[in-house]
């Protein structure tokens, strides 16, 4: 198979249908307005349904329909869309249902501004909506990797009924790159749970599940134990003999590997851990980190430090953990280099290591 | 509406359905159904119908809120 | 004369108060798709409301949709499944509060669903806060003087607000008589048969009584209705076969 | 691995120079990556986008040395030639740019673009004439197969011109002439 | 002055009322509606307005509109509602305006029931809506509290111009206690910044403050690190030489208190930690613990636990961290003693603390 | 013959494409503005679409609405600060798709503000894609093939939405003529007026070219609207002081 | 500190009994919390609502040993009946409750609340016999106090009426004769 | 309209402001402008406004998005 160059919308967008999705209900936002673009023609030409929905709202509630009705469903926004979609996220999550969400990240709360960001990590990983649930998170750092994470978070979405989320942001949604496209896959959407009458059988209730199991409480910890457990995806470069381990997914993952390659080259240990589920977040990755490393320096595109819980929890504080944020700006690989030589060199330890 | 059809047809009562809003004794138009001092499970009067006075109608069922009347074949 | 039974999707008990109109406009509902033969292709979209109650006791398969949003929920499966019977069942404040996008936009786009929209005038689930289809002077728990039309807005006629629309079928009916209720049943066959014959977006918007949270008896409820709530919303067909009629 | 930046006029085709560059250079085997910029394009103003080209995984597409700027216009020259590097080349559309001073430690190309597309009759072409000349100037590709990339991208979208080859040939003539 | 027996709820909105608020823009939901009827009546009496929306949207954006004009400005709502309120608030911390929201958390994800829950910890802390920003979030045990937190609530609104929330829940809200309520405050409306018409001088733009802040990062940054080292506020409970502190917030933290009055009683050395201001998270509090302390044990009426976190992070994970988590129940305070003996003599140590 | 100069309010040029009618309505707008001496009482919710860009061009107090909550923030001016002319400027996709519900909702309360909705038919700022009131067959970005009504919806009246309710004032211009244009600065002065003398809500639409991204010419632009657009969304005035016109 | 635990159908006034209970109790200067249940009381069904009574904080306004259950009809028995301490007091309102079996390790005083209430031509006063019952026989509060105190909170909110009184008394009297 | 009126006003024009849309030429009902081969800072090319045809109107200040021209007095 060739490559084909496409756009990370477009490709995120052709992967999803190649996936078997066969509804997309949503509306349009920059920086993702490309995957209702392609979509309005490409999913008619294999009988699925594209619909502009009047809102983002409406949007998320019909892909909770069609998923309740069985079939592979989706929805994308960004920004202040994703944040409307919340409610009937958490819908979706308490029903057990699967169904994928795409948050191509841009700047700002409020309007703020179409440009690359990754300022939703919370939002994206500890439910930005209420209640009891947590979505698989994946954060592709290439447009090849937003192709092969799509098809992934469809199966996980059917496997583990719960909706699961790529957290794109628009550097990668807007980018070029070849990819090559996996095989169309054809899914059967009469699921023995799905809400298509009851054709003489049991009639079928898609609500929260909470409601007919009986400890709840417990199952639905165990769900998400279970998923924490088994779902963890990174990537790990040269970690073994770092001093300084970056921490980054996604877009600042990728000028994170360019640093790692100029301080390598300069002799300076650098290496990076580059979580790709972001939940579960890759706890496990840590292991494969030397013991010996001096610190870990997060890179992310936002105002506010966000990785740092997770990475400070992974590493049991046993480790310094640093910020280097990306706000507006697109950091500098070399200036990425430089923090990590000035934290080597800094006699300064982080207080939680003093006492 | 003739007894031969009242004999064939009648008005079934699942009185531990009732919830005693009244509907039935409201619309009933031979004033067939009242109150009765009976409760029932949940604690509500029973509806009480008079068979003589009942043409078996069931208005009483397509009023009733809570699916108490049904007109069913005698047995 | 036939035998009248309680149909069969009726599995439990409802559990609506005593005296609410829901518990009718179940029954006829259930009686409807199972004269129609629609009970096994029948998918409901499920308000946030008092409806809620019937998850459990109307034996359709249901979706829970978010408080609002069942006619969204409703296009998402029907347009998958088109050969489904899909219908939402919902209150005025889920319809036509914080659902009167939803609810339009179905209408707007002439979706091929049927809408079941129970009106009490108020919002029953919660305690009898105002709905958009309260009265003016009606008393309620947010209203406690009466509803003051200048600050909150007169009632919401949504019928108005979709018989300029190209759609299917739109009815009102009531079930404060047993005469109004068999015509309710008339109405809702009529959206569904449309319905299932692709004739495009059918409501049916019914006047009930909520007995609980308008603290009135059930007689008064009843009474209400005819001398009050009926002036505001008048009952009849308003659109069919996707034509107006002069009601 | 080459950094380049194409910019100019929102209607100028500069995101289209820059795709054809990622096209061709990908059918040949080259790993790429193209980034376009943001602002309100929409509206007028600058628009470039931003390539890496090499054989092996592009890291980071983004990058603030650029290697090969390609300007439409005067403004691009103003934004983007501050970041060339040194050694590095320009090609400019000397029919739009005019009395620019240019660093000394840098190749510039000028190139009459709008001028020469007009001339062939392909008035849209100027962007493939000044992709030419950066093929020609660069020497990234040899120019006849860079060319037969061009004409087998348009001709796989049915959109085959033969006005474009001769368009890039001449922008590619243009620049080994210099 | 002389003790008045509210329900949580009513007392929230006299409060608030007390508070200056004058604008009251929301939506009914179990268990919170109780604020609307009780300010339906109340905002008219003191020249305030309260409009019922048609829906949450509506209710967070005219807050939006009268906070931007001035006034001091509420909403409140419950678990579904509080995530459609999302998208709002993001904007009104981008619009850097005071107000405050009123979460009433219920159980569950999706529709949920509408009894006691802490599970909005996550999306109440860390922002459920999109971008840089977090919230002040108060977080009352008794009805006393909502009292006393809704007045600052509304001071550090407007001392800080971002968006508070009270994070109450259904027990709070619904219970009855005797509470003394503060005197009204009259407030000026006419602040400098107000969109009230520019009357000749500069035209005003209420809209994400950054636009036109140089640095916005950093800006922004600093603004919510010195919140978050000014504003942290906590109770500690015989934390001095406990051997198991108990971390517990709002209606649980109560439990927790009656559960460290049973093991004192008993001879065991149980404290209890409870946050007052949830975010910023009180790290400053774990300084008061005595330093050998053999575990802290987070208590949430939660499915999954979300406190943990914070606490791991707050002990720098020098001690280990245990969770009891109540969901749909309401734990006994004697389960809890149970629960910490059982810690206290196990064998077993924490994973993080064995290597 | 009086001078006609540019109004102050407009304190920089404006960031529209070529050919934009936003800034026609733009300097029609700031003309009212200052003739009726309301400058310095003006406070303006803006939209999310192409009118954000006017934030810091046009001279008023402006508060930044999420899309399509642009109603429901002036309705939170208003209400706390009556003596101010609150207004929303609004495109038609954020008042008319998100917004829905907010604007018809300003409308059913009757609030005491003016609505300034520039209809595109497309969603212009975002590039391109469909719009409630893109007209059937129209090519957008979202409908490549042109709009198919039949799984879309018709193209959406919101004067038909509005003209039962018991509103203040009601609209529809165009500004593809100097002419309509005229008329366009008449209704939203009628407009503000209403508002000014607690009229109740007023609502000025106004048909408006979108050269970018209708990818046409302006001469075609103008034309479309005039051969086409306007058969689809009548010019005139529907609602005046509360009454129905003949219109 | 005192749990009580005061239950019955919907429509018995159990919330407003507790309601008296809770503000006399606050008005002579104790701490107290008065907790609802919850469940879809408005459809009808059980509704009750714990008061914790005492002279300091009270801490958890949840608890799950009653010390004086007040019941209102039998559904209250059986619900709560098995977790009255021992030693603790039952009210039974024997109007409805009948036939029931209580546990012998605690205090019953069944009181006809309904009958006494419908004797006295005040229906909806059984809730206040039962609180009388609750006070003679728990001893809370000087039973003439108590019912000053109700005196007092009606007459602020301008209910007044002498009935209550004497719904009280003869709810005291009746426990007190047991 | 005389030649004298028009002496006391004429229409004056903010060319930096044009983006060449050609609304105003499109109804200037003199065809008093035209299409110049200056351009301005922008790039857009000028309008070019013949006094002679003009007759102050003020049309083209009405169609103009982007408040080019103005009728003022003449200094
Ligand atoms: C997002 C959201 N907002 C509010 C609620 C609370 N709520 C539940 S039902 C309801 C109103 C019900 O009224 P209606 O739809 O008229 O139904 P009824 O009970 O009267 O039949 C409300 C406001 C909710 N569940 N979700
Ligand atoms: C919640 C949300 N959803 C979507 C968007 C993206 N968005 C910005 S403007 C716009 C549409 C603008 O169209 P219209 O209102 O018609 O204005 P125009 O630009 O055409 O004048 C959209 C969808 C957003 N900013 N926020
Ligand atoms: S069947 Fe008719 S007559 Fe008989 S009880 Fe029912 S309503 Fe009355
Ligand atoms: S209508 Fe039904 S529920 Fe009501 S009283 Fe009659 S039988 Fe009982
Ligand atoms: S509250 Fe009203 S609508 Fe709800 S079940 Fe009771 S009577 Fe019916
Ligand atoms: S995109 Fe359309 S609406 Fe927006 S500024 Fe350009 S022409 Fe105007
Ligand atoms: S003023 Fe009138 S005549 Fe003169 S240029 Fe303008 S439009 Fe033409
Ligand atoms: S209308 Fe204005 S912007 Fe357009 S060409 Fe004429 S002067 Fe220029
Ligand atoms: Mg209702
Ligand atoms: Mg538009």
């Amino acid at each position: 198979m060739s490559y084909r160059l496409m756009k990370g919308n477009d490709a995120l967008a052709e992967a999803a249908v190649r996936a078997g999705c066969r509804f997309f209900g949503g509306y349009p936002i920059t920086p993702q307005s490309e995957i209702l673009e392609y979509l309005s023609s490409r999913l008619p030409e294999v009988g699925g349904t594209f619909l502009q929905a009047e809102s983002e709202l409406s949007g998320i509630n019909m892909v909770y329909g069609a998923a309740a009705a069985g079939f592979r469903a989706m929805t994308s926004s960004s920004g202040p869309g994703f944040s409307l979609l919340q409610e009937g996220i958490s819908y979706i999550a308490s029903a057990e249902l699967p169904a994928v969400i795409v948050d191509v990240q841009r700047y700002g709360s409020g309007l703020g501004d179409i440009f690359q960001a990754q300022s939703d990590y919370h939002q994206a990983t500890r439910g930005g909506g209420h209640g009891d649930y947590r979505m698989l998170v994946f954060a592709p750092s290439s447009v090849q990797e937003s192709v092969d994470l799509m098809g992934l978070a469809f199966d996980k979405a059917e496997q583990y009924r719960n909706p699961c989320l790529i957290l794109s942001d628009a550097s990668i949604a807007q980018m070029m790159e070849p990819v090559k496209l996996p095989e169309m896959q054809e899914v059967d959407p009469d699921k023995p749970w799905a809400a298509k009458g009851k054709n003489g059988g049991d009639f079928k209730r898609i609500t929260s599940t909470m409601y007919y199991i009986e400890d709840f409480d417990g199952y639905i910890k165990a769900k998400f134990d279970s998923m924490a457990a088994a779902e963890q995806r990174w990537e790990n470069v040269e970690v073994e003999d770092a001093d300084i381990v970056l921490v980054a997914y996604g877009i600042s993952s990728r000028i994170c590997k360019e640093a790692v390659a100029i301080a390598r080259s300069r002799g300076i240990r650098l290496g990076l851990l580059r979580p790709i589920t972001l939940w579960p977040f890759p706890t496990n990755a840590f292991k494969e980190v030397n013991s010996e490393v001096k610190a870990y320096l997060t890179v992310e595109l936002s105002a506010l430090p966000k990785l740092e819980d997770d990475v400070k929890i992974a590493c049991e504080m046993k480790t310094p953990v640093k910020h280097f944020l990306g706000g507006a700006n697109i950091p500098e690989s070399s200036a990425i280099v430089e923090e990590a030589v000035s934290i080597l060199n800094s006699r300064e330890e982080v207080s939680w290591l003093k006492n | 509406m003739t007894k031969a059809s009242k004999k064939r047809l009648h008005m079934v009562q699942h009185h531990e359905r009732c919830k005693g809003c009244g509907f039935c004794i409201l619309e009933c138009p031979k004033e067939a159904l009242s109150v009765s001092d009976d409760v029932n499970r949940k604690g509500y009067p029973l509806v009480k119908l008079d068979e003589e006075k009942c043409i078996v109608c069931a208005i009483c069922h397509t009023v009733c809120p809570d699916y108490v009347f049904e007109r069913r074949e005698v047995a | 004369m036939a035998q009248k039974l309680i149909p069969e999707l009726l599995v439990e008990d409802n559990k609506f108060c005593p005296g609410c109109g829901h518990g009718i406009v179940n029954r006829v509902l259930a009686e409807v798709l199972e004269e129609l033969g629609l009970a096994d292709k029948a998918v409901g979209s499920l308000a946030v409301g008092c409806g809620c109650l019937m998850m459990d006791t109307f034996g359709t398969d249901w979706v829970q949709a978010p408080h609002g949003r069942a006619a969204a929920v409703a296009v998402g499966v029907k347009r998958v499944r088109p050969e489904c019977c899909v219908f939402t069942y919902q209150g005025d404040g889920d319809s036509l509060a914080i659902g009167f996008s939803e609810t339009m936009y179905a209408a707007i786009r002439n979706e091929n669903i049927t809408a079941i929209i129970v009106n009490n005038g108020i919002f029953g689930m919660t305690g009898g806060q105002m709905a958009p289809t309260s009265l003016p002077g009606q008393r309620t728990t947010t209203s406690p003087k009466g509803r003051d039309a200048a600050l909150t807005g007169q009632p919401l006629n949504i019928i108005n607000q979709m018989k300029n629309l190209p759609v299917g079928y739109l009815a009102r009916g009531s079930v404060d008589t047993a005469k109004e209720i068999n015509k309710v049943k008339k109405y809702i066959r009529t959206g569904i048969e449309t319905q299932m014959k692709g004739g495009g977006y059918s409501m049916i918007e019914i006047l009930s009584p909520c007995p609980t949270n308008w603290k009135m008896t059930l007689q008064n409820s009843l009474d209400h209705i005819r001398s009050t709530v009926r002036a505001t919303y008048p009952l009849g067909e308003f659109v069919k076969d996707g034509e107006r009629t002069d009601a | 691995m080459l950094s380049v930046t194409c910019a100019g006029f929102g209607g100028q085709g500069v995101l289209t120079a820059g795709l054809l560059l990622a096209n061709v250079s990908m059918v040949y085997g080259k790993k790429i990556t193209w980034v376009p910029s943001y602002g309100s394009e929409m509206r007028g103003g600058t628009a470039s986008c931003h390539l890496r080209i090499g054989d092996s995984e592009i890291l980071n597409p983004f990058f603030s040395s650029i290697d090969t700027l390609i300007a439409m216009n005067e403004e691009s020259v103003d934004s983007f030639q501050e970041k060339v590097v040194t050694g590095g080349v320009i090609i400019a559309n000397s029919t739009l740019v005019k009395n620019k001073t240019f660093r000394d430690d840098i190749r510039v190309a000028e190139v009459a673009a709008t001028a020469i597309s007009a001339e062939l009759d392909n008035p849209r072409g100027a962007n493939i004439v000044m992709l030419g000349a950066a093929i020609g100037a660069t020497g990234l590709f040899p120019v006849e197969d860079f060319a037969d990339g061009i004409d087998a991208y348009f001709g796989k979208k049915g959109r085959n011109n033969p006005l474009n080859r001769e368009c890039f040939m001449r922008g590619a003539q243009a620049a080994l002439d210099l």
